[in-house]
């Protein structure tokens, strides 16, 4: 598919959800005359007027918001990359560390947070941290089963040369688990939105969080919903960033896009 | 005993020294952290005109005030160093007390509980007694100590004679028919309600106050040892902080517009809504302006046995004493 | 057919040739390997009590049916498998001991390339692991890829590659650097014969100047007895070894040694053992 | 020692470790907490076990929700993947699409979601469908499109419709993506599950135990909610991990 | 050599050759192919310029040197490749209407088996295409797996094989589905030659029982001449038809044919023919 038809694509996609969002919300409000019909489903069109007019404060809050993500996503994929090869460099390791890393998803920020400001003293730093802390797993458990899943016949090339450690790994399964690992990066990207919308949450003075919050609170359901629809696009310029970087990183594979 | 800790104690032995009045240089403002229960808005409009009229300067303080938000807690961010000072109720502080953090109540900022259940009165509910059988929410956490303080008065089993449910942030649950009454605060959720389109004629009003199971509210507390150490500070913090209410409860239309002009995070309408409707928790008709942030120690007493009646979790007996609620600090912020 | 009764002698020998004045290099004693299968089938005996001296600098050739344990016994020499019985030694070392002073270059049967490496890349990989220069490197790929005729495709990824030709690539990659001991599985099965024998002058040429042993793994026996000092047969289920047989054509040798008479005794008679598996 | 002994002794020797470590308050001494702040495992044992009937009564709450809202989730997400792989040109954009939902964060979510429903459980089902499809469909998609070379040349030979091509190559191919997929949702699942539960219009489940006493300071209780997901997750995690050597014990990562 | 010049006539006029009873069956008329390099490489031109009828129930061959564009070829006949020029139909029809009745059997250069299903499965995978009733595929595989003597091996999983165990379930599957176009890619290069020439005889049998049209790539050229009614020999760089020769030996053959004249001045021939290129 070539540029011009991609773009002629994604046309008609958003066309088709605007109008589809737009009858869906005709129908609730008019026919079902649903008296929260603003706040379940409202119209597209409102909501694009809504941004238009918040679009200053929008831009600023979705800024805080995503410098935030984009550290938290550096730190997590960095963590979730260090604990997938750390896991398949020792399948004791891995065993030990499996469960515990299902346990550490399992802990809530409103249980986690006061640790770690304990931990970290500084709010900020904290809002990354914990940002962070969400990220990683998706990015370690995608990595991981890359790494596990390297042919033999491809590492014992590299066995007869009697090459180290650190260059199989450089050479051959990060290469070769680049796929799985970009496959984690897209999911952990959007998650890394929420993430930092979710610490936004925490106290900040800023953010596409603390515009949800207040909104939702004081039942400006525009503003509520122009940010949602804020962070949704912020998802998809995340998960695009990692394609594009995807495209580069793996030309290889340039071969499957026909 | 548990915060009975000693050296929190000599509230007797309250700070001597006054501060010196005239403006320190901002080089020299020493650094105060205030942690906010909520959201910046008018329900802390004192510390806001403080802080923008100078009277925080004025004491040597540069004060910054945290938002609060769906995952901080005070309590556990003044305890864990993460703020100075913050604001809370006093029915979840006084939880945390006797859990054994050792913080203090050093002011009583609201006099009066600011907590209503509101319903439809098409929903059949005329007074509380008719709450049974009805979906009731409030947000729990340590706000649904007065509902359940409502519910024994009226002999309602919180479990079998009515189903309490969880709200949300928004009152769209009220609002969409899903639960028969809502918690509310005059300052705000009732607001809401009323902007939302409904009529204050269709609906009804529970008030703690009147059905006399209120417990106090927003209040400002310290961590006992910090309190200790910077006596000067936390003087300085209250005498500014109480001349800031005083001048918001005066003219709340105005720090309603301040509120919304620092942070805009509600409608300047209800903003200004929302000073009113505080201003009168804060100074109630017939209190006295000059004792802004008075504890009344009857008031926590009865806020205390409501907890230790409602509140099954309460691990030891609330301990009220000058090691829980100190007002040496006010007594000389006021002198 | 004289000629084949004079090398009977040897086969009964077999592992005390005439070429003794080289010592034992690889020593296979009572090395036998057997494959659990994990799916709850019976155990697959690859090789049984496979016994063998390879001497140091010799060219020798396995031989023997399909599934009959020439990958195995290579990779069980390289290290890349431990065996279930018996023991290898090189010139006194484990294999381990051997793998790790990167004494192996080793021809897979597929060529195993890294699909995110071009050509060029692909064989320069283990001078990479050697730690070479990155200016001698590149000259030596380039010397590679001239000697397997692939110097125009230096810059394609593997998928771009027929199947010889990605063989190919492995046999330049293998050969780079130069190793003491080849292992060679199946490495021209891919090729034509033209190529081929280009290549067996140029490995003859190779290893004539480097000394290195080659263990060749090949189904072709006229390959097989061109190229080597021995020619080992195996059987099938267990793989044993067979027959061992000495290939006494004078070396240089060249297109010529292959019109000799005795040549094809050889192959007749290697053809001979096979048949008797 | 055999293999599957070494799998439960090992993280269990690890964990015994780290809660001695922490009962007998080394943690608590190196970050300077209060066992109030954070309880030693035994206070957490024993208000487990003094609130254990009503615990239980809570996961089986969350953990039903979760696991309807991660077979749905997983479910939709995977088709979402077929139509993406069925019809390259017009079903590719939908996994941009999945990936814009991915980023509304639960908290928003649960609100939109408390509106569409009027029932706590069909609320968190809907919350816990919404995060599972991002892992499953781009999981899923990478599966079953990256197919060894000539793969799927060999089913075309024979003509083999795209049904068949689906069913006899993609849909093996991609099983050990959607393995790896399903383990990250059990987590996900059961998170998005509790977080829900913060708006939920009911007072049960683990999410509302961990919101409400941790909000109260009565962090034994708290904890002892936190403690019970962790288990949840370990157990659905173990579940998914044996499912998946039986299924494809023919890959590379099960050898 | 009088045996040689006689053959020469049947090359000059290569195409219409003395079978001429049968009818054409895959005509491919100009047909070039151009593989753009997509990391910015130079275009590679495999095929250029290629026009060859191949008959109803032919056997042939194709010979050529690594990369010349045997594979490529064969993939453009199956519809597997779409030609940048030249067309290809086969009995009137374009492969593609060819490929969608399920016509063709192709035997891949690598086995392509699926990780997932045992040998019995994967041979069994094209009949379930078929359609064909259980009990019948049963049969059939095992009727299969015993014609490639792996009938102890059904139960295994590929990885579980050896390289020449792989490319003989490659065969298997082909072969089970009785396909009217055989289409076959190096089929027995990783097989020892003792396999190799059992393979040989049966294919022919089958052939001359069920006369498929078998087209067949080989690097082998005494197995080419043994096999083929013709062989087809492309020079490389861009890969075109540089000889097409008859082979008139008697049919049946049999290991005698080998011995015969005849066949070894066909080898020289071929060879020849090559060294040209
Ligand atoms: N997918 C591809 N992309 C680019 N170039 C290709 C591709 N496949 C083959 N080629 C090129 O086309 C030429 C012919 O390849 P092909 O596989 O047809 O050769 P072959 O005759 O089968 O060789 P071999 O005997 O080595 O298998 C080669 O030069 C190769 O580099
Ligand atoms: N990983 C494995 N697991 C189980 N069995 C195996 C494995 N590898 C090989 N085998 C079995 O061991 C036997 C010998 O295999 P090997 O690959 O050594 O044969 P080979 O002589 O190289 O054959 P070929 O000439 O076909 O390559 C075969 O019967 C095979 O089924
Ligand atoms: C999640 C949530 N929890 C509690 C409240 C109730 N509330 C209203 S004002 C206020 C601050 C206390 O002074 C609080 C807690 C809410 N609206 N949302
Ligand atoms: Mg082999
Ligand atoms: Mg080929």
């Amino acid at each position: 598919m070539d540029k011009k038809e991609k773009y002629k694509v994604n046309l008609v996609w958003t066309a088709c959800i605007f109008l589809f969002w737009e009858f869906g919300a005709f129908i609730l409000d008019k026919v079902l005359n649903d008296p929260l019909a603003e706040a379940k489903l409202p119209y597209p069109h409102s909501i694009i007027l809504s941004i238009t007019q918040n679009f200053t404060d929008l831009m600023t809050a979705s800024g805080l918001t995503f410098s935030r993500a984009v550290m938290g996503f550096t730190i997590g994929a960095l963590v979730g990359f260090g604990l997938a090869i750390i896991m398949s460099l020792s399948k004791v390791a891995e065993k030990i560390a499996l469960p515990y890393l299902i346990v550490s998803q399992m802990i809530p920020v409103l249980g986690l947070a006061p640790i770690i400001f304990t931990l970290v003293k500084d709010m900020d730093a904290s809002r990354i941290v914990i940002a962070a802390y969400i990220t990683f797993f998706p990015v370690a458990i995608n990595m991981l089963s890359g790494l596990n899943s390297v042919d033999m016949d491809k590492k014992e090339l590299l066995y007869s040369y009697a090459a180290k450690k650190r260059s199989i790994y450089y050479k051959l399964m990060v290469p070769f688990s680049l796929p799985y690992l970009f496959a984690g990066l897209k999911i952990a990207a959007p998650m890394s939105i929420t993430a930092s919308i979710l610490v936004d949450m925490l106290g900040s003075k800023g953010g596409i969080g603390v515009k949800l919050l207040y909104s939702l609170y004081s039942g400006t359901k525009d503003v509520f919903w122009a940010s949602v629809v804020t962070s949704a696009l912020m998802g998809i310029i995340s998960y695009f960033i990692v394609v594009l970087f995807e495209k580069i990183a793996i030309p290889w594979r340039r071969q499957e896009a026909n | 005993g548990c915060g009975g800790s000693q050296q929190g104690g000599t509230p007797t032995a309250a700070p001597t020294a006054a501060p010196t009045a005239e403006p320190t240089k901002s080089a020299e403002l020493k650094k105060v952290r205030l942690q906010l229960k909520w959201l910046p808005q008018s329900q802390f409009m004192g510390y806001y005109v403080a802080k923008d009229k100078g009277y925080f300067e004025a004491e040597g303080l540069d004060v910054e005030i945290l938002p609060g938000g769906s995952d901080i807690i005070p309590e556990q961010n003044v305890y864990n160093g993460a703020a100075d000072i913050g604001v809370t109720w006093v029915s979840s502080l006084i939880t945390y007390q006797t859990q054994g953090y050792e913080l203090v109540n050093v002011a009583q900022i609201f006099q009066k509980s600011g907590l209503l259940l509101t319903a439809k009165k098409s929903s059949g509910i005329a007074s509380p007694a008719d709450l049974k059988g009805k979906k009731v929410a409030n947000w729990f956490g340590g706000n649904e100590y007065e509902v359940l303080a409502l519910l024994e008065k009226y002999t309602l089993d919180k479990d079998k004679d009515l189903e309490l449910v969880q709200q949300d942030y928004t009152m769209d649950q009220l609002i969409g028919d899903t639960v028969h009454a809502a918690s509310a605060m005059t300052y705000n959720e009732f607001g809401l309600v009323l902007e939302s389109g409904i009529k204050e004629e269709d609906l009804v009003v529970i008030d703690m106050n009147d059905e006399d199971v209120a417990m106090l509210e927003d209040c400002l507390f310290v961590n006992a040892d910090w309190a200790a150490q910077n006596k000067d500070v936390l003087v300085g913090f209250l005498r500014a902080s109480i001349k800031g209410w005083a001048e918001a409860c005066k003219d709340p239309e105005a720090a309603g517009e301040l509120v919304y002009n620092v942070d805009k995070s509600v409608s300047k309408d209800h903003q200004v809504y929302m000073a009113k409707e505080v201003a009168k928790l804060v100074t109630p008709d017939g209190f006295d302006a000059s004792k802004i942030g008075q504890i009344d120690m009857a008031a926590v007493k009865q806020t205390a046995d409501f907890l230790k009646l409602y509140n099954k979790d309460l691990t030891s007996t609330p301990v009220v004493d000058e090691t829980t609620f100190n007002p040496a600090y006010w007594n000389e912020a006021t002198k | 057919m004289s000629m084949l009764s004079e090398l009977e002698g040897d086969y009964a020998g077999s592992v005390i040739s005439m070429q003794q004045k080289k010592e034992t290099e690889i020593k296979i004693e009572n090395l036998s390997m057997v494959y659990q299968d994990k799916n709850g089938g019976k155990p697959v005996t690859a090789l049984k009590n496979v016994n063998l001296d390879i001497r140091q600098g010799e060219f020798i050739s396995l031989l023997g049916p399909s599934g009959c344990g020439k990958t195995t016994l290579l990779r069980l020499i390289a290290d890349l498998l431990q065996p279930t019985e018996g023991r290898i030694s090189v010139s006194g070392q484990t294999p381990r001991e051997v793998r790790l002073q990167k004494k192996y270059g080793i021809v897979f049967q597929n060529p195993v390339l890294y699909d995110w490496r071009t050509v060029r890349r692909n064989v320069c990989m283990p001078m990479e692991i050697m730690g070479m220069e990155k200016a001698d490197r590149t000259a030596q790929v380039t010397k590679m890829l001239e000697l397997v005729g692939l110097l125009n495709f230096g810059k394609h990824y593997p998928y771009e590659l027929s199947g010889g030709m990605q063989q190919r690539v492995g046999i330049a990659r293998a050969l780079a650097i130069d190793p003491e001991i080849l292992l060679m599985d199946e490495p021209f099965s891919a090729l034509d014969e033209f190529t081929r024998e280009k290549l067996h002058i140029d490995l003859l040429d190779i290893w004539t100047k480097t000394e290195k042993t080659v263990v060749f793994v090949t189904h072709n026996i006229s390959e097989a007895v061109f190229l080597s000092d021995r020619v080992v047969v195996l059987s099938p289920h267990p793989g044993r070894v067979s027959a061992v047989i000495d290939i006494d054509i004078p070396r240089p040798r060249n297109m010529e040694s292959k019109q000799t008479q005795k040549f094809y005794d050889y192959i007749t008679k290697i053809r001979n053992s096979f048949e008797g598996v | 020692m055999t293999e599957k002994v070494k799998n439960v002794l090992l993280p269990l020797c690890f964990g015994i470790l780290i809660i001695a470590i922490w009962q007998l308050g080394f943690i608590h001494a190196a970050l300077g907490f209060k066992p109030f702040q954070l309880p030693v495992p035994s206070q957490i044992v024993i208000t487990l076990r003094d609130n254990f009937a009503k615990t239980m009564f809570d996961t089986v709450i969350t953990v039903s929700a979760a696991l309807t809202g991660l077979i749905l989730g997983c479910a939709i997400g995977f088709l979402i993947a077929v139509i993406a792989t069925m019809f390259p040109k017009w079903g590719y954009s939908v996994l941009s699409i999945i990936a814009a939902v991915n980023a509304i964060p639960i908290v928003a979510l649960s609100p939109i979601m408390n509106r569409w429903f009027t029932d706590g459980f069909s609320q968190k089902v809907g919350v816990v469908t919404v995060v599972c499809l991002a892992a499953m469909s781009i999981n899923a998609y990478r599966g079953l499109n990256d197919l060894r070379p000539f793969a799927k040349d060999l089913l075309e030979s024979y003509a083999a419709s795209g049904r068949v091509i689906f069913l006899k190559l993609r849909l093996p191919n991609c099983l050990p993506s959607v393995f790896t997929a399903l383990k990250i949702n059990v987590a996900a699942a059961v998170m998005a599950a509790m977080i829900s539960e913060y708006f939920s219009a009911s007072t049960s489940g683990i999410g509302f135990g961990i919101k409400d006493n941790l909000r109260k300071g009565i962090m034994a209780k708290g904890w002892s909610y936190i403690v019970v997901a962790a288990v949840v997750g370990i157990i659905l995690y173990l579940i998914v991990m044996m499912i998946e050597r039986r299924v494809i014990k023919w890959h590379a990562s099960q050898r």
